[in-house]
């Protein structure tokens, strides 16, 4: 128990102070026992940036992990704490930072150890303070030109944070220039990594021509495919997916060497040759290679989906994009959508959405019986979402409807508040649907008009009332029911409230004489919710000018509703498929709102 | 594709260690992850793996054991690659120091940042293969001193494999494993059924070899007009980075260098329909504030020539249950709290042979207030000597500079993957079942 | 509602009946939740919902308020210091594990301090009195009966 | 024999854990989900012993399972075996079963009628007296705790009477239990409060720390609950002012001090209940004015429980009808709060001044905003309950000279603040613009800034308000709004496009007041002129006029963009059909008819309504048809507010 902290006990201080003797001891492992001490205070976020310089001192060593440490401590200062760093410069700049910074790119950019050259150039370029630019820029030209692979990879990348620090400085000296000759280099790792930085310095850039794919470039590329890590087929493939073929054959070359990456073990491997392949898709270069591509699509995807489940969900979420853009990808695979007892929620509610999608009339009957028994689950946001789909099978499949319809009608019949109110919302869409075909089970629905709590499911249930007005005997006791709130009631019930009310006096003008004249004062006058109060005017004045017109107006004959597609626009849809496998296309959000969605920009920071 | 930095966490968002790889989003923005992770759970049990803030950074997250590996990004990264790489991550640490959790992180502090750097710059993973990272990121680094040098292989065309390796003999073990997916309804229909096989290797190996490996696949007898014995098709196949793909994809030859000891070389799967091996039915008869009885039959469906061993059927009971008492004549059963269910564990099972278990549980009169759950079953087993596909390995070929001769040995076994039976509604007020 | 926790609930009392088990779990995680984040010069009171927050740190355990937002925010706070006085007199230089040990223990030191979330005694001495006093009972009590 | 039995009842126990040891085992779990094993095969043995009834272990396992329960796993089942613990003669078994009553039965009330029932039934039965009325006053002590913790209403009715009986023991240990054990009972069935004022009264002249803090504690809530009792309580100011003047001139008694102060506790209660007394009257506070400036004055502010006092007398003083030079004090000392540097005195001098200035008089007014700039200070404190507080009092400080200068301030506020509060915030800025606002341009102008940064954000009220703001304005008025929204839609696109406020109102007002969007006539660009704070360029192009067109291509960008909540959706069908009776152009007309046919088919139940009967509207004549959508006319309760402004 002598372990625990007394609660009076009073603190000890002046840890800092220790290590900072510590720090300058004569000796060399008591040294490095003391940086590694610090190291770890830092990584638990104490504040030891009062040992700046005497950390800093230790970077002449012979020690490579000594020396890592010290950079490591270097680059965690000088970002969050620039201020600390600018004042180092000033105050003891000659002496201390600045030699030994121009010492890593001095004499560590020169070790014989292309391990300490590399590092040395790593670390410099995550300083991220400008004046360590003057520093870096002769090893870095240097190390683009190493004679190992190792520090080119790495220096290769470092042009990209220079230019990310200060572009103009990247484009003066010429380091666009080097990386894209090593584009031709014969290390596939250093032509993936310059990729990268390429591709990262184009998008950042105002000039277009600083990666263009050509033909030399494609063959090159199409090479190193083969040959990188896997990390650097992912940057190559998306590359590939930014440049348009000239022709049916070259876009077949490239299709024959993307498909094999289709087998790569790399689920992001996998997923980036799908891009490609989707792209190329949309570019429709011939029926023969479309097929070709439709056709190997399907085997990986649902491979896929074996895989851990926070990547099921990033491949779910694109094969919801993939099928609006292609329904016919996969349609043999449905039970592969099936949830598993034991899958995360998020990847429950998204094999739903592909379930749905992919449900058809030759599958209905095996998808209503897993809904069914999904409605049966306890997370509620699954058994609210299997409902919907009930719902929307039948509206997607008329041949289905009968039978989802006395799916919902069994799960209103559970009593389980939120089910019943979904189904409402769901049946009220079949009604519209299929005008006149399940008016039978009206009565059922109004059962529980008293449980009723949540506007859709009350404005679903007052919709009904009022479409069927004249064949509900008591509607007009029933919609009194709700209007006794009518105040309180959200918009979207208050609007149903008073159409529903219109229907009901059209229809039985006898029974609604007085609500109808009750809500629509209520609703015009005395309501400041400007829509409410536009479509209350407009009902009253048809129902004062003409009441043939008004019956004409009000009940007119819906045509049946149309299920929408896709969940995002077409526009969008196009847009998201170019960016498979990103954020964008996980969110389903164009990616030029991912910013957020507030004013603030990050300026603040 | 990239991204700004990488965090581990505790379950309650407190930071074990980090990374900022581009410095482009200040670091306490983590402080806006574990927020925003409750708050979804609020709607959701679990939320989901990408979540972002409304001054959108996007946060990228696993949870392992006790810990969270986020990533954090401003820009439109690419989500699989970062998801893949924080697993990566995991793998590797799990490599360095057996179980990666909150104390080897304290432990190893030192050495997951030299990992950290070394497995991305700039927000891109570098390199990710634990046994070429240990040839120059050692625990004992210091005995090494500046012998420490890249490897050839961190960026060589073959990534995966340091040169001059040797063996006094050189073996290959291979392991043939088929996992049955299966999902059946209270009904007793088959909802979903799929075999995903792995062939897995031990390679000790001398030098730089080239290896062959040839299976009965339908594509290729059909390709090389060779149509004798019996070949399985194979729907979609996955490799090892050492395999060549475009290899494999021109005429369905399966050659690789492979890397030394131990990995997957190959994952594959099937579709076919496959009679369930283990089949399990349940009968059960709730007496809510009382009591709860089950009655277990399990059968198992394959040739009486095979046995499956180790077979567990676990079944779901009641969070609340007490008193377990269990009549079976074979095999033995045991409640297990922590899993909420009992399970019954049988040695060995006969094909063709059926068992029968009866077991009562008591539930308290004071209901606990949680919905029921109602898990499925689920069963666990392995049949060796067996493949419920029938794939067979044909050869396997080795060639080196040297060489050498090399002894190839060969296993083959089915086991269970995600093999659940839906449990029936439970009878209520009934008395079929007698008590035990 | 006091508690007190660090990462760990180590305490919870609640003197109302308004939450479910669910939300009051809830309650307590959010809770500790924003304390935790909490940097150490800044206030000691945090608006929650409809109620106020007043907590205060002891080595690595904060104790936890909940209470109206009429309450005296810094009267809660002495009320707080007043607990760990006890606790830390009772226990002779309290630490975590002590509480955790002796959990029985800190309940009744705090049934002796506050009934339904009101002080109900502002005498240190009183509450060790019959701390003591009720521990004589119960030894009594073990000592004539040695089996249970 | 008798030895060999004693050793048969020990075989059970061996086998169960001890506290200690589950303590310890749960503490080596290196994860959750070996916490979480551990716990369940423990709580399965914990189940199974209780089913068999077992007298020895029921003890152990009770509080075993409270420590898990404490750690939050189920513990439901362990509910009836405190009920059965307490039904046990000996001390510590009833201990730990109340113990595990309050922490375990809380809100289950099914089962506390259980405990009810045990308190009568059990302590009727073989000990032959009730817990209520043991002999032993710790074992009374207990049921009362428990009581005063958990009591339901009904127990509380069925206890009140013994509760009644104890307010008056000699006992004072039981006594001020007994004395919150009323308060409970109170809360929970206030028309029993006469029962107990009396004797609690009676608790005024004790002496007893304990017992005095306590009967002040209930006689503050009786109070509260009801100003007749207030009335009669009244009659106690005296004593009060008394027992408060001792406390502050006492020298230190050991037993009762904090840091140099004594009994800041009883201190605070008893300005709690002179705060409650004094409100509305006069004599009662004329009584406390001279011990009021005592404790102002005479408490040391260097620690935070005398400002804890300092912080109560405040609040009496500015509650109660006071003295003007003692709320000066008052005053001064919030003052002084509001500059200190500790963080939670800020908080409290903030939260009161909130308070005060809801009901200050007008000296105190001009004292509150001489705090002006500090509280504006405040806003950016990087402290959320600093900045939150600071954010209520802003408000409170608006008036007509100063509202151009917060609103600014406030308008930023609500860019940088959280998702969470920016409805809120937003509501109170149009509240308070329309209070104050020097003229109707900028109130149009401050409401419009309020939807475009947080537009997505903002409840219905807000969109409610800005239209009657414009509608009861002329044409003018109609003018400048229509063309700035629409321009400002069109011209700040994505960002725009996201808030959904913004583009219903901007909808809105392109539908009501199409003819002048697009009409060239009248001079809109007039109004409010010596508000510009713009260019003239800037203006110019921010009240841009459109072509008939240029309008319907925006509508249907938007309405089919992503952006188009069904929210809007049902905004933008409305305004299509009302510009199909504002615009001429044959073309245009088309337009906007095809677009509303194309959601005669949606999903949306109001949409599809919409969209149909607007189809059947428009193949009416004309003349009928500019009828039905001429323009609406203006709420009249909004003219009447309009009016007052």
């Amino acid at each position: 128990m002598a372990t625990a902290p007394r609660f009076f006990a009073t603190n000890k201080k002046g840890e800092n102070f220790e290590l900072k003797a510590d720090l300058n001891s004569e000796y060399r492992d008591k040294r490095k026992e003391t940086v590694k001490k610090v190291i770890a205070n830092m990584t638990i976020g104490k504040d030891v940036s009062s040992l700046f310089a005497d950390v800093v001192k230790n970077m002449q060593t012979e020690d490579l992990e000594l020396k890592k440490l010290v950079y490591l401590y270097l680059i965690n200062y000088a970002k969050s704490q620039p201020e600390l760093v600018i004042l180092a410069v000033n105050t003891f700049v000659k002496r201390v930072l600045l030699t030994n910074s121009s010492r890593i790119s001095i004499q560590d950019s020169d070790d014989p150890n292309p391990l300490i050259r590399a590092l040395a150039i790593r670390t410099m370029g995550c300083l991220r303070v400008e004046k360590i630019v003057d520093y870096l820029l002769e090893p870095l030209k240097k190390g683009l030109k190493d004679e190992d692979p190792y520090v080119r990879k790495t220096a290769a990348l470092c042009v990209a944070k220079l230019f990310d620090l200060n572009p103009g400085i990247a484009i003066d000296n010429g380091l666009i220039a080097i990386l894209q000759d090593m584009l031709s280099d014969r290390n596939p790792m250093v032509i993936a990594n310059a990729v990268s930085a390429l591709q990262e310095i184009s998008e950042a850039s105002v000039q277009k021509d600083i990666f263009v794919i050509n033909d030399a470039l494609l063959q090159k590329l199409l090479a190193a495919l083969n040959e990188c890590t896997e990390w650097g087929q992912i940057c190559i493939l998306n590359s590939l997916s930014g440049y348009r073929p000239r022709d049916v054959r070259e876009a077949a070359d490239i299709i024959e060497r993307v498909v094999p990456r289709l087998q790569h073990v790399n689920a992001s491997v996998v997923l980036s040759a799908v891009k490609v392949l989707m792209i190329y898709l949309s570019h429709s270069f011939s029926d023969e290679l479309d097929g070709t591509i439709v056709r190997k699509l399907a085997p990986p995807l649902v491979t896929l989906i074996s895989s851990e489940p926070e990547i099921q969900y990033v491949v779910l979420r694109n094969i919801n994009l993939i099928l609006q853009k292609r329904p016919d990808v996969l349609t043999q695979e449905i039970r592969v959508f099936f949830t598993k007892y034991n899958d995360p929620p998020y990847v429950k509610l998204e094999k739903l959405e592909v379930v749905i999608k992919l449900c058809s009339e030759a599958n209905v009957d095996q998808v209503l019986s897993e809904l069914k028994e999904y409605a049966n689950e306890v997370d509620v946001d699954f058994v609210r979402k299997s409902v919907r789909a009930i719902g929307r099978c039948a509206i997607k499949i008329p041949a289905a409807s009968d039978k989802c319809v006395h799916a919902l009608l069994d799960l209103i019949k559970t009593g389980i508040n939120y089910i019943v109110q979904e189904s409402i919302v769901v049946i009220k869409d079949i009604f519209r649907k299929y005008p006149h075909k399940y008016e039978g089970i009206i009565p059922a629905l109004c059962q529980n008009l008293e449980s009723l709590d949540e506007p859709d499911a009350k404005s679903s249930l007052i919709w009904i009332i009022g479409e069927y007005a004249d064949r509900i005997e008591n509607a007009s006791e029933l919609l009194e029911h709700f209007l006794e709130n009518f105040k309180d009631e959200a918009s979207k019930v208050q609007l149903q409230l008073i159409t529903a009310t219109v229907k009901l006096f059209l229809k039985r003008p006898g029974s609604a004489q007085d609500i109808v004249q009750r809500v629509l004062q209520g609703a015009s006058q005395a309501n400041d919710n400007p829509d409410i109060r536009d479509r209350a005017y407009v009902y009253r004045r048809l129902l004062l000018s003409n009441p043939q017109v008004a019956k004409a107006v009000v009940l007119a004959e819906k045509p049946p509703i149309e299920l929408e597609t896709g969940t995002v626009s077409e526009s969008l849809l196009d847009e998201l498929i170019t960016n498979i496998s990103s954020l964008a296309s996980v969110y389903h959000k164009s990616p030029a709102l991912l910013g957020g969605s507030s004013f603030v920009d990050m300026s603040q920071y | 594709m990239v991204a700004s930095a990488v965090f581990i966490l505790d379950l309650k968002g407190k930071v074990l260690i980090s990374r900022n790889y581009r410095g482009d989003i200040p670091m306490s923005a983590i402080d806006k992850f574990m927020p925003l992770v409750l708050e979804v759970e609020e709607e959701q049990q679990t939320p989901s793996p990408i979540i972002s803030s409304d001054d959108g950074i996007n946060f990228l997250y696993i949870r392992h054991n006790n810990l969270f590996l986020v990533a954090m990004t401003k820009k439109n990264s690419n989500a699989a690659t970062i998801l893949l790489f924080l697993h990566k991550l995991c793998e590797v640490f799990a490599e360095y120091f057996k179980e990666l959790e909150e104390e080897s992180i304290r432990d190893n502090f030192v050495i997951i940042y030299e990992l950290l750097d070394e497995m991305m710059d700039f927000g891109y993973p570098q390199t990710t293969e634990s046994k070429i990272l240990q040839e120059y990121i050692t625990q004992e680094s210091y005995k090494l001193e500046k012998q420490a040098r890249p490897p050839m292989a961190v960026t060589n065309a073959v990534s995966w494999r340091s040169e001059g390796i040797k063996y006094r003999k050189n073996e290959v073990f291979l392991d043939v494993i088929e996992s049955v997916n299966l999902l059946v309804n209270a009904n007793g229909n088959v909802v979903r059924s799929e075999i995903l096989g792995a062939i897995k290797m031990k390679c000790y190996l001398s030098g730089m070899p080239d290896v062959r490996l040839g299976l009965n696949d339908k594509v290729m007898f059909e390709n090389t007009g060779r149509a004798k014995g019996k070949a399985i098709e194979m729907e979609d196949v996955k490799f090892h980075q050492c395999v060549r793909l475009a290899r494999f994809e021109n005429d369905r030859t399966i050659s690789f260098i492979p890397p030394d000891g131990e990995f997957e070389l190959m994952s594959y799967r099937l579709n076919t329909e496959v009679k369930p091996l283990i089949w399990t039915e349940a009968v059960i008869e709730s007496h809510p504030g009382s009591r709860i009885e089950y009655l277990i039959k399990a059968k198992a469906q394959f040739k009486r020539r095979s046995t499956a061993n180790n077979v567990e059927i676990v079944v779901p009971v009641p969070e609340d249950a007490d008193s377990p008492k269990f009549d079976t004549k074979i095999g033995y059963c045991q409640y297990a709290p922590e899993k909420n269910s009992f399970v019954w564990k049988i040695k060995q099972f006969p094909g063709g042979r059926e068992f029968t278990l009866r077991a009562h549980f008591g539930l308290p009169s004071v209901k606990n207030e949680d919905p029921d759950k109602r898990p499925p079953i689920s069963v666990k087993f392995e049949i060796p000597y067996f493949t419920i596909s029938g794939i067979q390995v044909r050869y396997l070929k080795v060639v080196d500079k040297s060489g050498y001769q090399a002894f190839p040995w060969v296993r083959y076994i089915t086991q269970n993957g995600d093999y659940f039976l839906r449990m029936p509604e439970p009878l209520r007020g009934s008395n079929k079942l007698p008590e035990i | 509602m006091i508690d007190l926790q660090k990462r760990k609930i180590r305490l919870t009392k609640w003197f109302t009946s308004d939450w479910s088990p669910k939300e009051k779990s809830k309650i307590v995680r959010d809770v500790s939740q924003t304390v935790l984040a909490r940097k150490a010069k800044m206030c000691n009171v945090l608006e929650f919902k409809e109620f106020k927050v007043v907590y205060r740190r002891y080595a690595s355990l904060f104790f936890v308020v909940g209470t109206d937002v009429d309450e005296n925010e810094l009267l809660m706070l002495e009320i707080i210091h007043r607990y760990v006085e006890v606790l830390d007199k009772w226990f002779m230089n309290v630490c975590e594990l002590d509480i955790i040990f002796n959990f029985q223990q800190a309940y009744t030191i705090m049934d002796e301090l506050l009934i339904g979330g009101e002080l109900q005694d502002t005498s240190k001495r009183a509450v060790l009195n019959t701390l003591k006093r009720i521990d004589e009972t119960e030894k009594q009590e073990a000592a004539n009966q040695p089996f249970i | 024999m008798e030895q060999l039995n004693q050793f048969a009842k020990m075989i059970p126990k061996l086998g169960t854990t001890r506290l200690k040891d589950l303590i310890k085992s749960i503490r080596a779990c290196k994860t959750a989900a070996d916490e979480r094993a551990v716990i369940a095969k423990e709580s399965a043995n914990i189940r199974t012993a209780f089913k068999e009834e077992n007298n020895e272990t029921r003890y152990i396992n009770v509080s075993k399972l409270l420590y898990i329960h404490m750690l939050g796993y189920p513990a439901h089942f362990g509910q009836i075996e405190c009920l059965k613990l307490v039904a046990s003669p000996r001390f510590s078994d009833k201990r730990l079963a109340y113990l595990g009553i309050m922490l375990l039965l809380d809100e289950n009330q099914e089962t506390l009628t259980l405990v009810t029932n045990c308190l009568k039934k059990y302590g009727d039965g073989a000990g032959g007296r009730r817990d209520m009325n043991n002999s032993n006053m710790f074992i009374v002590g207990l049921a009362l705790c428990t009581l005063g913790n958990i009591a339901s209403q009904e127990m509380a009715r069925d206890l009140s009477s013994e509760v009644e009986r104890l307010l008056g023991s000699t006992n004072s240990y039981l006594r001020k239990k007994a004395a919150l054990c009323a308060l409970r009972i109170i809360r929970k069935v206030p028309d029993l409060v006469e029962n107990f004022l009396e004797r609690t009264q009676a608790l005024l002249s004790e002496r007893n720390h304990g017992v005095l803090l306590t009967g002040v504690t209930l006689l503050t809530e009786m109070c509260q609950m009801s100003p007749q009792i207030t009335a009669v309580v009244r009659e106690n100011v005296p004593i009060l002012v008394r027992h408060l003047k001792t406390l502050v001139t006492a020298g230190s008694s050991p037993e009762h001090d904090v840091g140099g102060i004594t009994d800041p506790f009883l201190q605070v209660k008893i300005l709690r209940l002179l705060h409650v007394l004094g409100a509305g009257d006069v004599r009662a506070s004329e009584a406390m004015n001279d011990v009021l400036a005592q404790v102002a004055t005479s408490t040391e502010a260097s620690k935070n429980v005398g400002n804890a006092i300092l912080y109560e007398t405040v609040l009496t003083i500015m509650n109660i009808e006071s003295e003007s030079s003692l709320r000066v004090l008052g005053i001064n000392i919030l003052g002084r709060f509001l500059s200190n540097r500790d963080n939670n005195i800020k908080y409290v001098a903030l939260t009161t001044l909130t308070k005060t200035s809801q009901t200050a008089a007008a000296t105190d007014a001009s004292a509150l905003q001489r705090h002006r700039s500090t509280v504006l200070e405040c806003l950016r404190d990087p402290d959320i309950s600093i900045r939150r507080r600071a954010l209520d009092l802003s408000f409170y400080l608006i008036n007509a000279t100063n509202i151009r200068i917060l609103m600014r301030e406030l308008l930023s506020f609500l860019e940088v603040a959280e998702a969470d509060v920016k409805s809120s915030i937003a509501t109170r800025i149009c509240d308070y613009a329309g209070r104050y606002r020097p003229n109707k341009r900028w109130e149009i102008d401050t409401v419009t800034r309020v939807l475009r940064v947080a537009g997505a954000y903002v409840d219905q009220s807000v969109i409610n308000h800005f239209i009657k703001l414009v509608s009861t304005g002329d044409t003018a008025v109609h003018q400048y709004t229509v063309r700035k929204l629409y321009n400002i839609v069109k011209n700040e696109g994505e960002v725009a496009h996201v808030q959904e406020g913004l583009l219903q109102a901007a909808f809105w007002c392109i539908g009501e007041y199409g003819d002048v969007l697009v009409s060239s006539s009248t001079g809109a660009l007039g109004f409010g002129i010596e508000e510009d704070a713009e260019t003239d360029a800037k203006k110019a192009d921010a009240l841009a006029m459109p072509t008939e067109s240029e309008v319907l291509d925006l509508v249907a960008a938007i309405l089919r963009g992503p952006y188009a909540t069904n929210c809007v959706k049902e905004y933008t069908v409305t305004c299509l059909v009302k510009l199909c009776a504002r615009f001429t152009q044959p073309a245009v007309l088309e337009q906007a008819k095809a677009l509303i046919a194309r959601y005669r088919v949606n999903i949306e139940v109001e949409i599809q309504q919409r969209a149909v009967e607007f189809t059947q509207i428009l193949e009416l004549d004309r003349e009928t048809r500019v009828a039905l959508l001429e323009p609406m006319p203006v709420l009249e309760s909004a003219v009447a507010e309009e009016a007052l402004k």
